[in-house]
């Protein structure tokens, strides 16, 4: 009848999110990706190679819609910067992998400075539609700007990066997939470094309670535009990645349907997990390109389906999911997780403690 | 002044075809808090229908205009008991399930209808020009002018004045106490996201005989709504036809007057208009 | 009105706040719950007004059984809370939140608060009608509470902490408009944390301490406060003579 | 630099603290001409507010005086509209919250949420985080101090209002303030921890100090050496606390004696 | 030749804003399949279709699904001029031939280095053709008059329009448009196109010319004829009026004079053959240039496939497919342009008119033949 009971709550969730293991996913994700690599079918290795960029997008989201607390979709733009950078070293006759990340995580966290440095006085809607104004306007940026973007039809035929100078281009799908995953791991592996421990609490009391956490000296605003500008450097590597792995680039493919799946992606796995983002990437690309291939016209079916069983079947997303199991397996580390609150002030921070 | 005032009243004409579209949004999200992203494939299913019902004549624009109405009616409903479970659990996870709706709703609607662009077909009357102080008007237009009128009326008495728009407000705020004072917050939900959805599928009927229904409808009415209820503030109905005015105003005066930066206009438009509102500081009471 | 029986409820299955309360409401008059802070004063409340369901026990409404019934189902039936921390609504005026608020079209004997009443109650309202919820200093924001439960024609009046953040001479008042609800047949029963509030508020004072409620102490004037004091130092060894030496 | 003088309404100047003469070195917190505003309506409108170390230095006033509003200004959680304020002698009234909590000044809420999904023992820490090398107190000695040792690892959503409270003030005190502003903390506090609350801020040192708002006037009167009395916004009395409290136009105006005007305005 | 099964791609939209011009596309080729009992060059034919979606972001995935999973020995279709622009470095990697049957986009070297077309071939033409045919019939009826062009802000928008006014000008005509450039609207967002109509129409333009397609090319039209310039003659690029977006523009459409390299009212008998099976196939309205042009790919491969002998192989019948010579069509004969692979075809002048009951495209005269 009334809420009550049901209105439990972003708090359980919220401590039910936190207690995962996080090097549990980095882990799992290596071997799926080894057991993908081992298989003679250079279509899954293609298919798979091709998703890492936007897992890598969806964890630079992750960062910022979750630890942030800032929904946002306009991660796409260092994402654009850094995939656009790569693109133009590449074709300038650069190939060097490692410099192309470097410049691309750079041009990547530039870019999300100068965006955070406006956005993260804002918040929740409203910070969204900025966001949405950001990704936006970087994809109408990069269809006008045909001298560097080559127009909506965007650039092909990219020439193949190298690890080092003297070595091949990565040119064979599987190759290709193991540097990718590399480079994917090893960024979401720092992104959980960087967000670990007391960063992590800092940031959720932040999100708790922006009043009480400026009346104890954080410097709140600066905070969250570190988060912005850090995320947008992996974002940049999400760019760089997408060049190495696609070799060719739209605007369209930096523009507001990628800041969406991405988005959603993270809410699939759970906003508060990096592996939880990177995974829910996968499994929405995986759903649209693979599983939906065999009924051409049918993948928006199949995608939707797929978020609305995931909003049932996974509150919280995959990463409470693990939890929950884990919490079956071990009863006893239940505690202190809370129950339905006598639907407390909790979510309420805006009444009269942040004037 | 020519020059400015023709795509003026375009414009004003054009925004008010918008605040009908968004009319569905602004009792959905901004009232009732539901960040309903599937207002724009309701829309488009209303345009579906009309453009099946319709034949050019009165009667069947008017029977055209109430199945519309109907149906989106019932998939606010169908967005009522599907939302019902997600209370509490914040917006982002609405806008994974109202996403997931409207990407399956939008691939059940062209199963039906077909990828085609269709346009209802109005009488006659209403297909024609008036010219006015030597320029022509579409009469669709005007006639539109007058219901958004009349909707956008009809929808501040009801948020703003009575109730049962209170209710709404309370209810975003606080359900739980809503519920302490006998009043069923899960009832609230209901009625507004079947009321949001009989608007939009309204407007599906009254904007698609201009515009067209194709499977582009939804993305797009979807994001000019969005755009006019956050810009005019969510859950204001002066806010959002302000808001409404402006969009059209941009998209008409603003776009021939600046052709070359056309493309950024709205955007940049919205962008300013956000950054512009001091409520939406943090710590302000926002959404 | 209300009879409650073995009640236990809390926030998790394995740690019940509340154990085995008994209570009876029977007399309409102002009750008390006092009790340490953490108690579950508030927890009582909650699962009276149908916001919490209890895990064990039973609730007679007039001998009728509502274990476990919902908030809507509590208010329209005349329970009605008026919850510690302002739980207004933001977006809501002063004027909205009494006007949205209404007394059930069923329950025809119940006394009636009309709008102006209420501002009459509390005048401090009345010169910020145009202000929302979350523009009122907190005793405002106190205020608009319990006229917002009033507004709702209770039978029996949930009241945490009523005084709480209200000027000496607001408290005072508003202690004054809840003595003076039994008279129109309201049954009050608020929780408060001290043994003096409750002795001023009420000569009906329930003791929870431990998730179990003793009493009612049922003492006439002065002796109350003392009477009481007595009961809290034996269920509650650490009170302290602190509070005395500081008045 | 500027000196402040104390004046009462009349236009005498009021008693000398001892603590005066720091003020007079344009030590502590000073505000002048403090101004707040909500539209046409102003809450505060305040000539002159100062608090220097040592000084125990009570708010009170009716319910909507302003009193929530003036800490908000004080603290940084409010930007200032007009007015000025300095801290030892340094203009601040452009600074933050968060600067301002960095060089000393503390504050609680009225309204205590405090983190909602950390638990109480990591909200204490994340008070004490800009101290964290070198903390006068671990953040469990604090939780012990406050009485919530055994809350340590609940989440602070969960607690009781009046634990909550407490909470709120453990988080303050990890900030190690040199000023400690409190807005009402013996609200909602049962006897014991009231007694407890009276502890601790008894035992706070000498050197700290401290501006209370609060409605408890055995609190006020256990603790405040100087009192401001505010309505409608404005300075109505201030002194000596035993001087305020024997005023009986405060005592009409606040404390009940000559009915309930307080609300009535 | 051999009469194992052979496996072809077809790549089209199948969801998203392209759906319809992929629906016509894909009942194209499967007309050209059941009208020969579903063999190509005798061969048995398995379709393996693929979702091509709103561009390169979803078609890739699908292209590489086709060439790996399913090892098509040819891929056709694709909607997109940007999809083929991506597409095109698989197959010509994997040495499959990509016989494209609607857009062409211009293929920007990469690198300084031309692109390999070696396996690139198309049934339609390149997006400035009909513009470049049309040019001249416009400079004479205007004369010294001028005329205002606009069109959708993409690459499509851009070569159809260069396409016109490039030769326009070339032939000493002259654009109203102040700036002498065509106006560019922002695409896909602009539905509303009357205040750039009513703008235009201050310019006193002796006509327009335009490029729309879609539900772009719906609202164009009706709100034309609601604007200042309703009494101005309206040229264009046949995709406006072209398919079910007739339907949609009704009346309003009656009267457009566009371009095309087909119209379903051309006499000659494959098109009457072709336009009666269309028919008896139950499908709506009268077929279109995107299913011709797919039903023509089919035939394409259907001449290439019997002259490969034995196993069918990317190289083999690209090979084939570069000698295929004249392919009767719908459209009037045409053959492949031998360096760049497009057909070298002739072009239409139709005009809006009633035909029956129904508004067609009916043919007014021929155009020119482009190399
Ligand atoms: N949402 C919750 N989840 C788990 N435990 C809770 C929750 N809310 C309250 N509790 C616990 O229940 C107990 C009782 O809390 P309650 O709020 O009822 O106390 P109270 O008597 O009202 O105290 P106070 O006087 O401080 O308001 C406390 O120990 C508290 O920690
Ligand atoms: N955001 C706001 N908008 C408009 N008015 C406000 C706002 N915030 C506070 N007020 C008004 O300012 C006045 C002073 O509020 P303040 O919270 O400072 O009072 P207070 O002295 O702390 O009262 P209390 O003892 O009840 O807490 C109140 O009358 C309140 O209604
Ligand atoms: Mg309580
Ligand atoms: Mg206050």
């Amino acid at each position: 009848m009334s809420g009550r009971r049901h209105d439990m709550s972003p708090t359980v969730v919220r401590a039910l999110g936190r207690r995962g293991r996080p090097w549990v996913a980095p882990g799992l994700a290596a071997a799926v990706v080894g057991v993908v690599a081992l298989s003679p079918d250079p279509y899954l290795h293609a298919a798979a190679g091709r998703m890492l960029p936007l897992a890598v997008l969806a964890v630079s989201v992750a960062a910022v819609t979750g630890h942030a607390g800032l929904p946002t979709l306009g991660q796409v733009a260092p994402y654009a910067a850094g995939a656009y950078t790569t693109a133009r070293l590449a074709l300038a006759g650069s190939d060097l992998a490692p410099l192309h990340l470097l410049a691309a995580a750079g041009a990547g966290a530039l870019t999300a400075a100068v965006i955070g440095a406006v956005l993260v006085r804002y918040r929740a809607t409203v910070f969204l539609m900025l966001s949405l104004a950001a990704a936006e306007l970087t994809a109408i940026t990069a269809a006008q700007w045909r001298t560097v973007s080559g127009g909506t039809d965007g650039l092909a035929g990219i020439p193949a990066p190298r690890l080092l100078p003297g070595l091949p281009p990565l040119l064979a799908d599987r190759t290709v997939l193991l540097y990718a995953t590399v480079v994917s791991i090893a960024a979401t592996a720092v992104a959980m470094a960087l967000l670990g421990g007391d960063r992590r609490t800092l940031l959720a009391a932040v999100r708790g309670n922006e009043a009480r956490a400026a009346a104890s000296g954080h410097r709140v605003t600066t905070y969250l535009w570190v988060v912005h500008a850090g995320a947008g450097a992996l974002a940049g590597i999400g760019g760089a990645l997408l060049i190495h792995t696609h070799r060719w680039i739209t605007p369209a493919d930096v523009g507001f349907t990628t800041a969406a799946l991405a988005l959603l992606a993270v809410v699939i796995g759970g906003a508060m997990s990096l592996p939880g983002a990177a995974t829910g990437a996968i499994a929405v690309l995986t759903v649209r390109d693979v599983v939906a291939a065999p009924l051409p016209g049918h993948a928006p079916l199949l995608l939707g389906s797929l978020f609305v069983t995931a909003v049932y079947l996974l509150p919280g997303g995959l990463t409470a999911l693990l939890t929950r199991l884990s919490l079956r397996l071990h009863p006893r580390s239940a505690h202190g997780t809370g129950h339905p609150a006598p639907v407390d002030e909790a979510g309420r921070s805006t009444v009269r403690s942040t004037p | 002044m020519d020059a400015y005032l023709i795509p003026a009243v375009d414009g004003v004409a054009y925004g008010l075809l918008l605040a009908i579209a968004a009319a569905g949004l602004t009792v959905a999200f901004g009232a009732g808090g539901v960040l309903n992203l599937a207002h724009g494939t309701l829309i488009a299913a209303g345009g579906y229908v009309a453009a099946a019902t319709s034949a050019g004549t009165w009667a069947s624009l008017a029977l055209a205009a109430g199945y519309a109405t109907l149906v989106g009616a019932a998939g606010g409903g169908v967005l009522a008991a599907a939302t019902a479970g997600l209370r509490g659990r914040g917006h982002l996870d609405q806008a994974l399930l109202t996403f997931g709706v409207a990407l399956v709703g939008a691939d059940l609607l062209t199963t039906a209808y077909g990828p085609d662009t269709l346009r209802p077909r109005l009488p006659g009357a209403l297909e024609t020009t008036v010219r006015v102080a030597g320029h022509r008007y579409p009469v669709d237009r005007l006639a539109v002018l007058g219901i958004a009128v009349v909707v956008v009326a009809a929808g501040y008495v009801l948020l703003h004045r009575t109730r049962a728009g209170r209710l709404v407000r309370a209810t975003v705020d606080d359900r739980a106490m809503v519920a302490g004072i006998g009043v069923n917050p899960r009832l609230v939900d209901a009625v507004v996201l079947v009321a949001a959805g009989a608007l939009a599928g309204l407007a599906g009927a009254l904007t698609t005989p201009i515009l067209g229904v194709g499977p582009h409808t939804a993305d797009t009415t979807l994001l000019l709504s969005l755009i006019i209820v956050v810009c005019g503030g969510l859950g204001s109905v002066p806010g959002a036809l302000a808001a409404a005015l402006a969009v059209g105003l941009v998209q008409t005066v603003g776009v021939t007057s600046f052709p070359t930066v056309a493309p950024y206009l709205l955007i940049a438009a919205m962008a300013v208009v956000l950054l512009a509102r001091r409520t939406s500081l943090p710590g302000r009471a926002s959404a | 009105m209300l009879r409650i029986g073995d009640l236990a409820a809390g926030y998790h299955p394995d740690t019940p706040v509340l154990h085995q309360i008994n209570v009876d409401l029977a007399a309409v008059v102002v009750h008390t719950v006092v009790g340490p802070n953490g108690a579950g004063k508030t927890t009582l409340l909650h699962t009276l007004a149908g916001h919490l369901r209890p895990t064990t026990g039973w609730v007679l409404l007039d001998g009728r059984d509502v274990t476990g019934w919902t908030p809507v189902r509590a208010a329209r039936a005349g329970v009605t809370l008026a919850p510690q921390g302002r739980r207004l609504w933001p977006s809501l005026t002063v004027t909205e939140h009494l006007t949205v608020t209404r007394p059930p079209a069923r329950r025809p004997n119940s006394r009636t608060w009309t709008v102006d009443e209420l501002l009459e109650m509390f005048p401090a309202l009345a010169t910020r009608l145009h202000h929302r919820g979350h523009q009122l200093s907190g005793g405002e924001q106190q205020m608009l509470t319990i006229a917002r439960a009033l507004r709702t024609a209770p039978r029996l009046l949930l009241c945490d902490e009523p005084t709480e953040g209200l000027a000496p001479t607001m408290a005072a008042h508003v202690i004054h408009a809840l003595q003076d609800l039994p008279r129109h047949g309201v049954t009050v029963l608020a929780a408060v944390p001290h043994a003096r509030a409750a002795a001023a508020l009420s000569d009906t004072v329930h003791v929870l301490a431990e998730g179990r409620l003793t009493g009612p102490i049922t003492t006439s004037g002065g002796q109350a406060e003392q009477a009481l004091r007595d009961h809290l130092a034996l269920t509650s060894p650490a009170l302290p003579d602190h509070a005395e030496a500081h008045r | 630099m500027k000196t402040v003088h104390r004046i009462d309404p009349a236009g005498v100047p009021s008693q000398r603290l001892p603590s005066d003469i720091d003020r007079a070195h344009g030590n502590g917190l000073v505000a002048t001409g403090l101004r707040h505003a909500y539209g046409r309506l102003t809450v505060l409108d305040l000539d002159a507010f100062t608090v220097a170390p040592g000084d125990r230095h009570a708010v009170i006033g009716p319910n909507g005086a302003g009193k929530s509003t003036l800490l908000d200004l004080l603290a940084g959680t409010t930007r200032v509209q007009a007015g000025a304020i300095t801290y030892n002698g340094q203009v601040i009234t452009r600074r933050g919250a968060a600067w301002r909590a960095r060089t000393g000044i503390g504050r609680t809420f009225q309204h205590p949420i405090v983190y909602p999904d950390l638990t109480v023992l990591d909200c204490v820490r994340m008070g004490g985080w800009h101290h964290r090398h070198h903390p006068d107190r671990t953040p469990a000695e604090v939780l012990e101090i406050v009485g919530l040792a055994d809350h340590a690892g609940q989440l602070a959503v969960t607690l009781s209002h009046g634990h909550r409270r407490m909470l709120d003030l453990a988080v303050a005190l990890a900030g190690q303030p040199r000023v400690l502003l409190l807005d009402e903390p013996a609200a909602g506090l049962t006897d014991t921890e009231t007694s407890r609350l009276l502890d601790i801020l008894g035992g706070l040192p000498g050197w700290m100090a401290v501006v209370l708002v609060e409605h408890h006037m055995d609190v006020v009167a256990a603790l405040a050496d100087w009192i401001t009395v505010l309505h409608n916004g404005r300075r109505r009395t201030d002194g000596p606390a035993d001087t305020v409290r024997a005023d009986p136009a405060v005592a009409a105006l606040y404390l009940g004696a000559g009915g309930d005007d307080a609300a009535h305005r | 030749a051999d009469s194992g099964t052979v496996r072809v791609g077809l790549l089209v939209s199948l969801s998203g804003t392209y759906a319809a011009v992929g629906e016509d596309m894909r009942r194209g080729v499967q007309l050209y399949l059941d009208t020969h009992d579903g063999k190509l060059g005798g061969r048995e034919i398995d379709l393996v279709v693929g979702d091509e979606g709103d561009g390169p972001a979803t078609a890739v995935p699908a292209a590489q699904k086709l060439l790996e999973r399913d090892r098509v020995v040819a891929l056709t279709g694709l909607v997109g001029g940007a999809t083929v622009d991506k597409v095109q470095t698989l197959t010509t990697e994997r040495k499959v031939p990509l016989l494209g049957s609607n857009a062409r986009p211009a293929f920007a070297p990469v690198g300084g280095k031309a692109r390999d077309l070696g396996y690139t071939w198309h049934t339609s033409y390149n997006s400035d053709e009909p513009g470049i045919a049309i040019a001249e019939y416009v400079k004479a009826q205007v004369g010294d008059g001028t005329v205002y062009a606009i069109g959708p802000d993409y690459q499509g928008g851009w070569d159809e329009l260069r396409g016109f006014t490039d030769t326009f000008t070339r032939l000493g005509g002259r654009l109203a448009n102040p700036d002498g450039k065509a106006l560019f609207t922002p695409f896909p967002a602009t539905e509303n196109f009357l205040p750039y109509l009513n703008r235009a129409a201050e310019s006193k333009p002796k006509a327009v010319y335009t490029f729309y397609a879609g539900a772009a090319a719906v609202a164009f039209v009706k709100q034309y004829a609601q604007s200042d310039l309703r009494d101005v003659p309206l040229y264009a690029a046949g995709f406006l009026t072209e398919g079910s977006v007739l339907a949609a523009q009704g009346p309003a459409a009656t009267g457009i004079r566009n371009v095309l390299n087909y119209s379903p009212t051309l006499g000659n008998q494959a098109n009457q053959e072709f336009v009666a099976a269309w028919s008896a196939a139950g499908h709506p309205g009268q077929p279109t240039t995107f299913a011709m042009a797919s039903y023509d790919a089919a035939a394409v491969l259907d001449r290439a496939l019997s002259a490969v002998d034995g196993q069918v192989t990317g190289e083999k019948l690209n090979a084939a497919i570069g000698q295929v010579g004249r392919v009767v069509s719908p459209r009037g004969d045409w053959q492949f342009e031998p360096t760049e692979h497009r057909p070298v075809q002739r072009w239409y002048l139709r005009e809006v008119k009633p035909d029956g009951p129904v508004l067609s495209n009916v043919l007014l005269q021929d155009l020119t033949t482009l190399p």
